[in-house]
């Protein structure tokens, strides 16, 4: 019995049955799912051989499978392209547009949301630290911080594009109002991870507060501080788009998305998402490389 | 007995004092600054008024003035709080129309409880989606490879640019009401969870790994009894965050759907019509949903470590 | 060294040697450098055999019984454990594996750690709590079912661990160093436990020890490791009956081979003293 | 019959032709069942029609006619707004007194298909649009009038109805601004038309209903203009965000009563051809290129006043 | 049971008591009721003494060394540590404290986990180094200071904490079952070298272990405990010279001794064997 679902035939046969099912309910779907079956097959060859090239082609040909996918649906079903353009369409639109889409980029990402995620990160940071070395900022702050931290972008967008004007500026505290609360949660978190003896070891030391902290406790929060600098890369993207909405300089990937939407040039729209997730992909990987620079000896990156 | 009982009590309200104290010193604090930065900052229109009408006023006048503007630039916590409580405690949840019993627009529980509604469904959905996510995430290289790059590309995309699309979609094959602002409160709230969970799941040591290799127990044995209860404290972390996003989501949501109702629609509203008060009162109903959403979850985390043991 | 100390003729009656390990060789590739942690190991366990490893810290004695369990992958060489890979004996679920620190699960009480391998293999309810106390008692935990590892002390959190590795009955039991945290008299009184187990199951037993009265006490062989690379440099056959009362530690032939195994240890140390 | 009615913005009185043909039951008598579907800042009309999320749509005419020639081919059914309620309001004491003056400003636009009228006019005075000395700076205005009374710029655009009465709300006297209403420039665009999809005109059955769903809804706007304060309380009344006040709705209602008053339903070809000439000579950056064809018809008008 | 073990005449002309413990209670407050882990102890330790704690396990041996060390707070009796409260010696850094586990920083290496306390004192780069090594070499782990705790075997571990420990020179070292994890040779050869550093520097040591043999070498007196509730049962005076060759061992004085303790601990065990 065991030996069944072990049987390596198990999975290329269940797929040609999901595959023949898709045909005859229809002659899309089944397409469809070949593509998307076939694809999946040969990136679990790819990812189980083993082989160094493994990492890197892997996921774009699942993002190639995507696209391809998209690239069908789009055109089996006739979509219409004021409603979701074909990927081929976007990468025509995307070539030819790339001195706006450079200049939304800078605005946007490099002034509106870079600024913002250093300095949001920064302040929850400096905030942890201080909650988590005052009980009576941990038992005062702590609450009324996350109280803060939770108030919707979309309300507080608004009001600080009044209070900081339209250019990237209000942008970059938008940011900072969306990265601080994962930041700071993950940050006392990670304060609070290191072991019983590993701090009895330095109470025997006498060690300072900072001595602890520096030796200690930072090294022993690095895996969930990651945590939190990673999920804000995401975090600080949307916040610096969706800010732009609410207010912008004729500049900016929110406000170009926005515009674009109403003049139904979704290709542009897309082109300018795509730009996002690129720059997003791009931070995040970042961190995820300084993680593994910084907390290879943490189990999760053995 | 008596004794015990009164002692008991006293240290009850001792803790309490202990835990709100803080809290209130906080928050007379951030008040005050508050009242500072209300009056910094409506200040020039109460002056630009007064010169237009050709005035002189005193200090008090202005700073009398400036707390109290119709339209403020920022308004003062008592006109928050006081719109707050009129929207609150002075309406009916519900009311008569057309005799009908529907919810009454001008009651910010009615608006909480539309909003609340999808970011529960949606909170549900997307720890569930993150949850499964990062276990194949953990288990499969195929998917560890290919999934992650795309769950973090497809969180950079911007949800306002899309949240129309989608429930423009979404309505032309049937489906509308509840479920549209579910999948948006979703999409934001899964991601926290994924990268969270995959962190925790791989947490546990070598050795754990190797006991359970010596029982040679299965992949789902290995989850069960060991990444799972090991990856708990990052679970929660995560859900905290997700919990935020997902209120966020829904917020968010409203908008495209028409903005009728909920508190993101109160909102834009609100900021059409230039009314400041109204915009502060329904951000402060929105925050104190996430907070409590946000404490029950802590309280969650703190009775399921405490009943695991991790909790010392 | 005795001879040629990799082999010894297998009882013909008997059934196949339960470990076979022909020229291991394993080596980690660390930071600084490759570390040879086993270089050309040969050796023949039988069923029912009690072999004790002794040897310097740092000669591979861990990094063997890892291999023996297929935790870890020899470099070179061949090792079957009854008749089977490593990998193949481990799914058929013959090891008992006692980890040199505790390793207990921090959000389960000692009960349900050492109930842990008994869910896993499916025992029924009534059984698991039927053995859960027996073997509590065993090592000497009874009351302490309901508490958390960091509420015990460390020889508490031992005895624990060893009892969650005798609750199911491995054919094969792997033990490193379990009774190291222990005191003289416990560790008297399991040694006796583990004897009298051995004795009625005709289990297979690798022991690591640090102990050379232990290692004399326990075992049918003596296997005695030296570092850098890990290797064997003595295998010594332990003659001495099987029913083995503790005072048997005060005569002539248990000092004699003790005395045997001290010479072995010390040829393989940096000491000379 | 159901017929679903996509809103351009979120329940007022610029709408409340059709929310009082509901409450009067007017779509009734008709035999329709209507849904009226506010809108938003974030709601392009023309995606939701072309989505299928409702079956006809409100929309300003330059934002239509691109839809238009971007493949979304959508059709005029008709015109309750005969004029344009459009202007822009600025600061008096900023020295501005014509739109000449306008150079070298900060002035906020609305964007999402409506700055094609603002970009028209600018390329008419020859102002360039990218900032700098002789040029406008332009902002992207968010939906309210916060970067007037912030004086973040010097002009922003307004309704006559809506939200040029929230900066007379908001304590300023009409003195202190001065406006220039885009009708009076010469540069007006119809706004509110009624659009539907080009190929389910083809359809009799839809056409029917179309005409029924105008002529009442024609009916509710003419009983509005009569009756502008029950119309008001009517709009308010459907309002679910509870945020509107009954002063607001009720002098809007007065407003938009004077833009909805010269018609009938039927499009003005006059009118049409105004606009089609001003975004044809939107400069570099023209709204269209060419002039439509098919985007607007009569049809439904004719059978609905005739009868 | 030796009379009034708890006190001896202090040696007017020697400084005051290094510890000096008087009816100590500790209970510790579990899910499953409280555990009374140290009940009526008092100690006094001088100056220069080697003091060893032998017991069965969970007898409270730690908990006292870290009542001792300030770690945790007795709930009943009192504490002196030279004079001061415990929470002020160890601000004065008066201790040098060996774990039971070894506890080593996973993202530091062997050698910046033994330079760590010596960072933290404020120790010049050179001397760190210096001390490093000198450390390192004492405990035979020349060549492992570039590796990471984990690629090290368990009673490496184990040497590298004791290295840790013994790099800055704390005048009180407290050290939990430092060589559980050695092999004899090891562990006689880190004997010698303790008692020779005790002898060099005067230093006062408390030291827990199991091994009777090991408690008699080193110490000058030897406290025996019994659990349920934790107690001391006998302090036993060895007035074994200072200067001890491992042979020793053998003499009749030192077994006499030997066989003291040993029927002090089986006192406080539960079999009858
Ligand atoms: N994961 C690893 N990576 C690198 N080197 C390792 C690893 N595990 C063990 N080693 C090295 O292999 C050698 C043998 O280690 P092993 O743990 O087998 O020793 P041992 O005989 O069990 O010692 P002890 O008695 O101290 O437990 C040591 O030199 C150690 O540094
Ligand atoms: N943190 C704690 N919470 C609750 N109980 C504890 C805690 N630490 C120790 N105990 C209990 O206190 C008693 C004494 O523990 P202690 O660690 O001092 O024993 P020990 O003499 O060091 O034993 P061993 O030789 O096994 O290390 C034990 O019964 C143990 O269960
Ligand atoms: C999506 C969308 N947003 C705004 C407008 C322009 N507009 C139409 S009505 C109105 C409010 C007047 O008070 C505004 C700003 C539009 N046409 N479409
Ligand atoms: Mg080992
Ligand atoms: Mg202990």
């Amino acid at each position: 019995m065991t030996a069944f679902w072990r049987s390596p035939w198990l999975g290329p046969s269940v797929a040609l049955l999901v595959v023949l099912a898709g045909f005859a309910a229809d002659q899309g779907l089944g397409l469809i799912l070949a593509v998307w079956l076939a694809a999946w097959g040969i990136n679990i060859w790819l990812s189980n051989s083993g082989r160094a090239i493994g990492g890197f082609v892997v996921p774009i040909l699942f993002g190639a499978t995507l696209l391809v996918l998209w690239e069908l649906a789009v055109r089996l079903y006739e979509v219409s392209p004021v409603i979701l353009p074909a990927p081929s369409a976007i990468w025509a639109r995307l070539i030819t547009s790339t001195d706006t889409l450079w200049a939304d980029f800078v605005q946007t990402i490099v002034k509106g949301a870079m600024s913002g995620y250093v300095m949001g990160c920064a302040a929850a940071f400096a905030v942890a630290l201080a909650v988590d070395r005052s009980p009576f900022l941990q038992r005062g702050l702590l609450p009324v911080g996350n109280f803060i931290a939770a108030l919707p972008i979309v309300g507080t967008a608004p009001i600080l594009v009044m209070w900081y004007g339209f250019g990237w500026q209000s942008k970059a505290a938008v940011v900072v109002v969306m990265v601080f609360f994962p930041m700071l949660v993950n940050t006392v978190q990670g304060l609070k991870a290191s072991e019983v003896m590993q701090r009895d070891l330095m109470r025997t030391y006498a060690a300072s507060y900072w001595q602890t902290l520096f030796k200690l406790r930072l090294p022993a929060a690095l895996p969930f501080i990651f945590n939190g600098l990673k999920i804000c890369t995401t975090l600080a993207l949307i916040g610096a788009i969706v800010a732009e909405f609410f207010g912008s300089p004729t500049v900016g990937m929110g406000f170009r998305i926005k515009i674009e939407v109403g003049r139904l040039a979704m290709d542009m729209v897309w082109s300018s998402i795509v730009v996002a997730a690129l720059a997003g992909t791009g931070l995040y990987g970042l961190m995820a490389m300084l993680e593994r620079k910084l907390t290879f000896w943490h189990p999760s990156q053995r | 007995m008596r004794a015990g009982l009164g002692g008991g009590l006293m240290r009850g309200m001792a803790g309490t004092v202990h835990h709100v104290m803080p809290i209130l010193a906080v928050l007379g604090v951030i008040v005050a600054l508050w009242y500072a930065a209300s009056v910094g900052m409506n200040r020039a229109w109460t002056l630009d008024q007064a010169e237009r009408a050709g005035e002189e006023l005193s200090a008090g006048e202005v700073i009398a003035d400036a707390m109290n503007q119709e339209r403020p630039v920022l308004p003062t916590p008592h006109q928050v709080f006081a719109e707050l409580w009129e929207t609150t405690a002075g309406e009916p949840v519900m009311r008569e129309r057309r005799g009908e019993l529907r919810g009454n627009p001008r009651s910010l529980f009615f608006h909480a409880y539309q909003t609340l509604a999808p970011t529960l469904l949606g909170f549900l959905f997307g720890t569930t989606l993150g949850i499964l996510l990062a276990i194949g995430i953990v288990h499969n290289r195929a998917m560890d490879m290919s999934v992650m790059p795309w769950a973090i590309a497809s969180q950079t995309i911007p949800i306002l640019a899309i949240a129309p699309m989608v429930i423009v979609v979404l309505n032309s094959i049937g489906i509308e009401g509840l479920l549209p602002k579910s999948l948006i409160s979703a999409y934001l709230s899964f991601f926290p969870v994924v990268v969270g969970m995959v962190k925790g799941l791989r947490s546990p040591g070598a050795m754990d790994m190797d006991l359970l290799k010596t029982y040679s127990a299965g992949t789902l044995a290995t989850l069960l009894k060991l990444r799972l209860p090991a990856s708990v404290p990052y679970l929660f972390t995560s859900l905290k965050v997700a919990i935020a996003a997902a209120l966020v989501g829904a917020i968010v949501a409203e908008l495209p759907t028409g903005a009728r109702f909920g508190l993101g629609a109160r909102l834009l509203t609100g900021s059409y019509y230039g009314q400041t008060i109204q915009i502060w009162s329904a951000l402060f109903m929105a925050a104190i949903c996430a907070a409590a959403l946000v404490a029950l979850i802590g309280l969650a985390e703190r009775v399921t470590l405490k009943r695991m043991g991790l909790a010392r | 060294m005795a001879g040629d100390p990799e082999y010894r003729m297998a009882d013909p009656a008997t059934q196949p040697p339960v470990i076979e390990a022909k020229n291991l060789d394993l080596t980690f590739q660390t930071n600084d450098g490759p570390v040879h942690a086993l270089k050309d190991v040969s050796l023949q366990i039988d069923k029912g055999d009690f072999v004790s490893f002794i040897g310097p810290s740092g000669c591979g004695k861990t990094t063997f019984l890892r291999v023996i369990a297929a935790l870890e992958h020899p470099t070179g060489g061949a090792i079957t454990v009854n008749g089977m890979t490593p990998d193949e004996a481990r799914r058929n679920r013959a090891y008992g594996y006692v980890f040199q620190a505790a390793g207990l699960y921090p959000w389960r009480t000692i009960e349900k750690n050492v109930k842990l391998p008994l869910e896993i293999m499916g025992f029924s309810r009534a059984e698991q709590e039927e053995r859960v106390r027996n073997v509590l008692q065993l090592v000497d935990l009874e009351g302490f079912g309901k508490k958390y590892p960091w509420q015990l002390s460390g020889g508490m959190q031992q005895r624990a661990s060893i009892a969650r590795a005798l609750a199911f009955d491995a054919d094969l039991l792997l033990m490193d160093e379990p009774f190291g945290a222990l005191d003289e008299i416990v560790r008297d009184h399991l040694n006796e436990q583990l004897l009298k187990l051995w004795a009625r199951t005709e289990k297979t037993i690798g022991f690591v020890t640090h102990s050379i009265p232990e290692a004399v006490y326990l075992s049918t062989r003596i296997v005695v490791m030296s570092p850098r690379p890990g290797r064997i440099t003595d295998v010594i056959e332990n003659d001495l009956p099987k029913e083995r009362p503790l005072d048997i530690r005060d005569t002539p032939e248990f000092l004699e081979i003790a005395h045997r195994v001290r010479e072995g240890l010390r040829a393989g140390h940096a000491y000379d003293d | 019959d159901e017929v679903t009615l996509q809103l351009q913005w979120v329940t007022q009185a610029q709408f409340a032709g059709y929310y009082v043909a509901l409450e009067n039951g007017y779509y009734e008598a008709e035999g329709l069942d209507v849904t009226i579907q506010p809108g938003g800042p974030d709601i392009a009309p023309p995606q939701v029609l072309a989505g299928g999320g409702a079956d006809v749509m409100l929309n300003w005419m330059p934002s239509a006619l691109a839809a238009r020639e971007r493949g979304l081919p959508v059709v005029n059914i008709a015109q309750p707004f005969a004029s344009s309620g459009l202007m822009l309001t600025c600061w008096a004491d900023t020295g501005i007194t014509e739109p000449a003056d306008l150079a070298g400003r900060t002035i906020g636009v609305w964007f999402f298909g409506n700055e094609y009228p603002f970009l028209s006019w600018m390329s008419q005075l020859g102002i360039p649009t990218d900032g700098g000395e002789n040029g406008v700076t332009v902002l992207q205005q968010g939906f309210n009038v916060d970067p007037l009374l912030q004086r973040q710029a010097d002009c922003i655009s307004t309704m006559t109805y809506n939200e040029y009465w929230q900066v007379i709300d908001a304590g300023v006297s009409p003195d202190d601004l001065i406006t220039f209403k885009y009708e009076d420039q010469g540069v007006a665009t119809l706004e509110d038309g009624m659009w539907v999809l080009e190929e389910n005109l083809e359809d009799p059955e839809f056409v029917d209903r179309m005409v029924r769903f105008v002529r009442a809804s024609m009916e509710g706007w003419k009983w509005a203009e009569e009756n502008p304060d029950e119309a008001a309380l009517i709009v308010l009344d459907y309002d679910e965000t509870g945020a509107q006040t009954e002063e607001h709705q009720t002098r809007m209602m007065g407003e938009v009563a004077l833009l909805t008053a010269g018609s009938n339903g039927a499009l003005d070809v006059a009118a049409y051809e105004r606009t089609v000439a001003t975004l044809l000579a939107g400069g570099s950056d023209p709204v269209i290129t060419a002039e439509p064809e098919g985007a607007w018809t009569h049809m439904i008008t004719d059978q609905a006043l005739s009868e």
